[in-house]
């Protein structure tokens, strides 16, 4: 098991309910699409949340990764829809 | 790593477009070609009451120094400055500033073009609208015109 | 004729850029983009004292506004400022500046980098340089980049 | 024989000797091209000024003209080098 912060933006955020929280992950958790697929099994406001698996966002340490991209020791994990800024 | 200045700024309130270009080019005699770009708050034809934009804070100044790295790299800029801001801005309001300079005129078109175009689609920025009724509005959709406007810079 | 406002000047003296953005877009809601191109004289590594710019009072003026109007019909701008200084100018100084207004970014961009490209080959203005050791200088040569920076833009 | 305002710039201007002069033409010149190949009949000056005629831009009435434009009624009738502004 490893600890991460998991961070939430725009309408992931406001489905899921937080901003942010610490969660404990199953050694089974590698890449940052088994942590989406993880973080589905933990509740509706997730399953809402994460329902279109691959527009959701997947940042690491603050920089931008693909969902194949493995997570292990990554102190902050953000999760967020399309970016709409400029 | 590059040796021109890069400023970058993420910031609820607004900016002065006029001290911005002082600061960028100021004693310089070398920079032939200054471009800015502001993006402003637009009404939509009156349905718009205000903006709000939510941030990433952190990642998004790391981010938009990433991009304007990279523009000075690609089109030799001498100096940029992107500032963008947050929180809930209203119709007619500033909402993000690019300023490049370069000896060149294209070049400095060019890297403000790029990074807009960057700060687009990787920049951790959500909009979000309200509507000028009071009714709360939901998230600006991403466009694929703008991750097709991004696809123009990749490079075989 | 087009209905978006084009402010042109010649003039000796130099301006001021956020007071120009601000007249251009005071009052204004729907504006989404405003690019502005700011050109400056470079000194050339020091070896350029001063740059002498020689117009056509009148046809200069003229010639501006017609490179304008096209600009706004060909890519729907907002508004559009050009103000292009003659006499002489130190490096550092202000030689031009144009600034077009769009609901969207990527026509702001185009229209102000058309209008540059234009105003380099079609309106009549002529620079000269002075040597910074007090040589007089020659007459700059018109580039032939600019003449097919210029071509880009010509339609089937 | 017709009478019309010439205004010249730039190294034109400064090969020529002055700025602007009236000139009466004769009938048979009748296009831009014609007044430039009259114009070096006229001294050296002209003729330095005008020597690489294929260069030299001409606007009638404060509009940019084709060397093969008439330019019959035309008011004032300028000639100068490239234009380098910008």
């Amino acid at each position: 098991m490893a600890s991460v912060n998991l961070v939430y933006f725009a309408w992931v955020r406001e489905r899921i309910g937080r901003g942010e929280e610490t969660l404990e992950l199953p050694d089974s958790v590698v890449t940052a699409g088994d942590l989406l697929a993880h973080l589905k099994t933990l509740g509706d406001e997730y399953e809402a949340a994460l329902e279109h698996e691959n527009v959701i966002r997947v940042a690491i340490n603050q920089e931008h990764v693909d969902h194949d991209e493995t997570i292990t020791g990554a102190r902050e994990i953000a999760l967020f829809p399309p970016m709409t800024g400029g | 790593m590059t040796a021109a200045p890069v400023t970058v700024r993420v910031q609820r309130g607004d900016f002065d477009l006029a001290s911005e270009v002082r600061t960028l080019s100021a004693g310089r005699h070398d920079i032939g070609a200054v471009v800015t770009f502001s993006g402003l708050c637009r009404d939509e034809a009156g349905t718009l009451g205000a903006l709000e934009l939510e941030h990433y804070p952190g990642m998004a100044e790391a981010e938009i120094t990433r991009i304007c790295d990279e523009a000075i790299t690609r089109f030799a800029l001498q100096a940029v400055t992107t500032i963008h801001r947050y929180g809930k801005i209203a119709p007619g309001e500033n909402i993000v500033l690019v300023i490049t300079a370069s000896p060149h005129r294209q070049a400095a078109f060019d890297g403000a073009n790029f990074i807009m175009d960057f700060l687009k689609t990787a920049a951790p920025f959500w909009k979000k609208e309200h509507g000028a009724d009071g009714t709360a509005g939901g998230w600006v959709s991403a466009k694929d015109e703008d991750d097709s406007a991004r696809g123009r810079w990749s490079r075989d």
